[in-house]
């Protein structure tokens, strides 16, 4: 028996402990992998950059604690950049049991830079209907959202003054796990026609790549790669890497192990046929 | 703390039967497969009793809804099973459970499994763009994947030339599939890992400082 | 007696269901049946027969338990399974079985973990699986092994062959994969259609049995 | 997508408190907008194919939508059970939208009362304001009352009831030709063939056969499917003495299962040989089940597997298990997602509706293969619907797509 013969017939033990290190390695040294980014993150990027200070996003946190693991590294990458650079930021959740997530978020990463509630960014809460609440805000964001998520009059909060709808922001940034991405590009961009990017999970981007050819969407998140993109382009490394680690990892463990696999079943299959016209 | 600890420590002792399973079958493992055989089955049974019996059946004909009798009969008869030659009474059950559900599924699994793909499958417009194109290609995808289902027509001429395209499709689908599931279970693994470092950092919390 | 009421009762009650679906308001035009009304009452029918049967599947469980106690290699861990299912049981039937106790704590640091990790064990299974399976041997399975490939290599930085390589997963996942899925999809409906039918007129009779 | 946008502009939606805010905002920014016109014409119809819970609100546009003032951004509909007062908000419309569809389904309990639930037969009031910006809106329109009724036949689902109906009379008329005696020739089917040669195999080895009908209950066609390959299989286990093993993870499936192995032994002659501790109870939770048959399959280390019915997730653990334990394996699902892993990891894998074609293949009946014809045909006529569907929503007909848009 050669080598390969032996590679072909590997005891797939050896595959369940590299498959079980490719997962622990990053888990206890965290350590960062090169990321490739894509035009469709740099463009979100980019325009988050290109926000003047004292110019506003305007971020929705569309999505349920189920779908934290993908989406809160892109809040966090989004987040982090808006305040380092000084951008304000006017935050939504259309997510019914998103509000608590996201206070957690942005009061935890507005300590870490010193930003302020209230001057710096507001949280305004959540109302049901995505749909109407969005064509709400489009007339003024009082409407649906007479105070903010503490129960501060929005009138009375600093950084609102002359602050109406959408017409006063650079742009809408929508992270979502559901069909609240159809409401923003239908009765947000369709009707308002701001800016629009998304941050969805990975399993959604496939769906929603059309709309990006379309010009509906200036930049798409896909899933924890997109995160990890995004936390490159700010140089934080943050969960998005620390997950992508785990998958470019264990991805190319199981390429590698399909590559081996092919190797040998080639080079054994040549042996066998060479051994055969030799009788 | 310490209580937690200790069930935490549960917890992960049986998260390492399991995996131990990969190297072999191993008596921890066998442990573990009984343990959670006995808890899921008790589990599930006081979830039917609190979430369905109780609700449905006992709470009903205790308020006077006598038409639940009639399933609450039909149940017990099942109970015949446990007798050689009263057997065949659960059969009444058993017809009743079977032909409700086939009833259901005709309708069902037209109007989902056939009607929406149609649906979908009609609803762009071939034209002379990239959009077209795709929509040209789907639809001689799913043409051709269907000639592979043909039971009662050899697969030879042209016949057999449009269903090797369509099981060569088929296949693109599964490997599709296949490829894009690997990210999901890998963060399922992720999970147990996080879970297990985390207890042996509160572990070495404990007993290091 | 045996077999033909029980396959009538399948094909009346089988009918019914096919009706009703198609009459929102009154079930055939009679007064006193609401559509609705019935279809939530046949379906309770399915539900509670479901739910007293579980006996039969405890019964099960336990006498195949009990016997295997006699047997000095299987004694411990049919003990084990039987003492697991009778704490269940007993410490269920207290009010707070889903918020506290015995119970719960079981179910928390027991069942849930166990749960998690056999569904992790996929993360291993897929690996061995794929190594065994991608193999060229034929056209279908380099098929099967490219197109996993190449959706798989998503995740692997190339630089801007990465690029292309999004651009040609989008279009696996938008084409070929849609297509396939909707042909098997439209082939499940006419495959379950067709044996939904034959049960209810009852040429399809094997899971009754015979005497 | 565009179907989502009609349900998404036909949603209800009730915005109570937005408008009960909107009272006590200021309008700090802008000029004074005028007042547009109230929407004209409003009718209120009975929403067919329903059970009497809802009615459809139709109106012509204002005068100030899209032309005029050009001021209206949407139309809000109230509604009340007396034509004077008492009118509550129903929902908000954006601008351009001439209906609206009211519903309520949800019935009143003792625990849980519905004001807003519309019972069948009952009368609803209606009017409606356009709306221009925060607090400036048209002055309401006449009040227009309608009935809810229940309709006997739902008019949207007849292309079901029809497509239903001609694919039993095909069953019935291959079935009475194949009664007749007419031969009908099925291609082969890989994994079929696949069945006896795994038995013989087991019998070969002197090992058992495992054969898992997965987590589905009894009413699934898949596992109905699944009980007549078993038992197929249990026939010819019974002949050749060979031991199968069914653990089962529901108590129906349990009894059905029992009965299904209980009949193949007697129709093979050996009704003494059938031992109905080999059909089991595992449990009903899904991954304490795959714990249970994974053990089983390293232990008994049976010849052939076969895997037949609904499978989710556990699949893939099942197949590499019984992998390592180095038995063959034959599986067959319903459960599109399932497919790859089954495909990838088994030896033989019946795709889909292959599944269902398994009873007629096996038996051999001219009955059942006669359904098999049945499903061709019908296939073909899809494919031919397909083709003539596609070249109509090219041309811009779009009458054949309609056909199939079940609007439920």
């Amino acid at each position: 028996m050669t080598f390969l013969e032996n590679l072909m017939k590997i005891d797939r033990r050896w595959i369940y402990l590299a498959i079980g290190l490719a997962v622990i390695i990053p888990a206890i040294a965290s350590f960062t992998v090169p990321v490739t980014v894509s035009s469709e993150v740099k463009k979100i990027y980019d325009f988050v950059d290109k926000i003047g200070p004292n110019e506003y996003l305007f971020l929705a946190m569309d999505y349920d604690p189920s779908s934290m693991a993908e989406l809160n590294p892109m809040a966090e990458a989004i987040l982090k950049h808006a305040f380092m650079r000084n951008r304000k930021v006017i935050i939504v959740t259309l997510a019914q049991f998103g509000p608590g997530m996201v206070e957690e978020i942005t009061h935890r990463l507005a300590s870490e830079y010193n930003r302020v509630n209230g001057v710096d960014y507001v949280f305004l809460g959540y109302r049901p209907y995505p749909a109407i609440t969005i064509m709400l805000m489009g007339t003024d964001f009082r409407v649906p959202f007479p105070q903010d998520y503490y129960g501060t009059a929005l009138d009375s909060i600093p950084m609102l003054h002359g602050i109406k709808n959408f017409n006063n922001v650079k742009g809408v940034i929508d992270l979502t796990a559901g069909n609240t991405a159809d409401f923003w590009i239908v009765y947000g961009n369709g009707r308002y026609n701001f800016p629009l990017a998304i941050g969805i999970t990975g399993v959604m981007a496939a769906d929603y790549y059309q709309y990006l050819q379309s010009g509906q969407l200036f930049g798409i998140l896909p899933g924890v790669k997109g995160a990890a993109e995004y936390e490159r382009l700010i140089e934080q490394p943050g969960e998005g890497m620390a997950q992508v680690s785990y998958q470019l990892v264990a991805h190319s463990v199981i390429i590698f192990f399909i590559v081996i696999s092919n190797v040998a079943y080639f080079a054994t299959r040549r042996q066998k046929k060479t051994a055969g016209g030799a009788r | 703390m310490i209580g937690q600890l200790i069930l935490n420590g549960i917890a992960a002792f049986l998260t390492l039967c399991i995996f131990s399973f990969l190297y072999k079958d191993n008596p921890f493992y066998k442990f573990a497969e009984r343990l959670v055989a006995g808890i899921a089955t008790g589990y599930w049974t006081m979830l039917l009793y609190h979430t369905n019996f109780k609700p449905v059946v006992w709470d009903r004909l205790a308020a006077g809804r006598y038409e639940y009798v009639i399933p609450t009969l039909l149940g017990l008869m099942m109970w015949t099973r446990f007798s050689r030659n009263w057997s065949w009474v659960s059969r009444y059950s058993i017809a009743f459970y079977i032909g409700i559900s086939s009833g259901i599924t005709i309708t069902l699994s037209l109007y989902a499994s056939l009607f929406k793909q149609l649906e979908a499958t009609v609803k762009y417009p071939i034209t002379f763009d990239g959009a077209g194109l795709s929509s040209l290609l789907i639809i001689i995808g799913v043409l051709s994947a269907l000639v592979y289902f043909f039971f009662s027509a050899a697969h030879k001429g042209t016949m057999g030339v449009i269903s090797k395209l369509g099981i060569y499709i088929i296949m693109i689908g599964f490997g599709a599939g296949f490829g894009m599931t690997v990210m999901g279970r890998v963060a399922l693994l992720v999970q147990r890992v996080i879970f297990l470092k985390g207890y042996v950092n509160s572990l070495a919390g404990l007993f290091g400082g | 007696m045996k077999r033909e009421i029980p396959l009538m009762i399948v094909m009346v009650t089988g009918i019914m269901m096919f009706i009703q679906y198609f009459m929102p308001y009154k079930f055939l035009w009679i007064p006193f049946v609401d559509s609705e009304k019935l279809f939530e009452f046949l379906n309770d029918w399915v539900m509670v027969i479901g739910i007293l049967s579980l006996p039969l599947g405890i019964w099960s469980l336990v006498k195949a338990n009990a016997q295997k106690l006699t047997v000095p290699g299987e004694r411990f861990y049919s003990s084990v399974l039987l003492a697991g299912f009778l704490v269940m049981v007993i410490s269920g039937l207290r009010p707070e079985w889903r918020t506290g106790g015995v119970h719960f704590a079981l179910f928390q640091n027991v069942l849930i973990p166990i749960q998690a990790t056999i569904f992790s064990l996929l993360a291993f299974f897929i690996a061995s699986a794929a190594y065994r399976a991608f193999r060229a041997r034929s056209v279908l399975a380099t098929i099967l092994l490219l197109t996993a490939f190449i959706i798989m290599f998503r995740f692997i930085p190339l630089g801007p062959l990465s690029s292309a390589n999004n651009w040609l997963v989008e279009k696996i996942l938008t084409v070929p994969n849609m297509a396939a899925k909707r042909a098997i999809a439209m082939g499940i409906a006419l495959g379950a259609t067709a044996t939904a039918i034959k049960i209810i007129l009852g040429i399809e009779r094997t899971y009754m049995g015979r005497d | 997508m565009a179907k989502k946008l009609v349900i998404l502009l036909l949603v209800v939606v009730t915005t109570c408190g937005m408008v009960g805010a909107q009272e006590a905002i200021q309008d700090t920014t802008g000029p004074q907008v005028m007042a547009p016109s109230p929407p004209a014409n409003l009718r209120v119809l009975d929403r067919p194919n329903d059970a009497g819970h809802g009615l459809i609100i139709k109106w012509d546009c204002s005068p100030d939508d899209g032309a005029g003032l050009k001021n209206v951004t949407m139309y809000e509909i109230f509604r009340s059970n007396s034509p004077d007062s008492g009118f509550i908000s129903r929902g908000i419309v954006p601008a351009g939208t001439t209906d609206y569809v009211d519903f309520d389904e949800t019935k009143p309990t003792p625990e849980a009362p519905n004001p807003t639930f519309m019972s069948v037969n009952s009368t609803w009031y209606y009017r409606m304001q356009a709306i221009a910006d925060t607090q400036v809106r048209s002055p309401f329109t006449n009040v227009v009352s309608g009935t809810t009724r229940g309709n006997s036949i739902h008019t949207g689902k007849i292309p079901i009831a029809v497509t239903a109906i001609v694919f039993t009379i095909f069953l019935l008329v291959f079935i009475s030709s194949a009664r007749k005696g007419k031969t009908m020739y099925v291609r082969p089917l890989a994994g079929i063939n696949a069945v006896d040669d795994a038995i013989g195999r087991a019998t070969e080895m002197g090992k058992p056969i495992l054969y898992i009908l997965g987590l589905g209950t009894a009413g699934d066609i898949a596992t109905i499917a699944g009980f007549t390959i078993l038992s197929r299989v249990a026939k010819r286990t019974a002949e050749y003495q060979t031991k199968v093993i069914v653990p089962v993870q529901d108590p129906v499936v349990l009894a059905v299962a029992q009965e299904t192995v209980r009949t193949a032994f007697l129709e093979a002659g050996r009704p003494d040989q059938y031992n109905p501790d080999n059909v089991f109870f595992v449990t009903s939770m899904q991954f304490p089940y795959v714990a249970a048959v994974n053990g089983i399959m390293l232990r008994e280390r049976p010849a052939t597997n076969f895997y037949m019915g609904v499978f989710y997730a556990e699949s893939l653990i099942l197949a590499e298990t019984g992998n390592i334990a180095g038995s063959i394996q034959i599986s067959g699902t319903d459960q599109v997602a399932q497919l790859p892993f089954f495909v990838a990891a088994t030896d033989y894998t019946l795709i889909g509706e292959e599944l269902y074609a398994a009873s007629a293949y096996l038996s051999q009946e001219p009955v059942q293969l006669g359904t098999l014809k049945a499903q061709d045909y019908t296939k073909a006529i899809v494919m031919l619907y397909i083709i003539v569907g596609a070249i109509a929503i090219s041309a811009g007909w779009v009458l054949l797509r309609n056909l199939v848009t079940i609007n439920l």
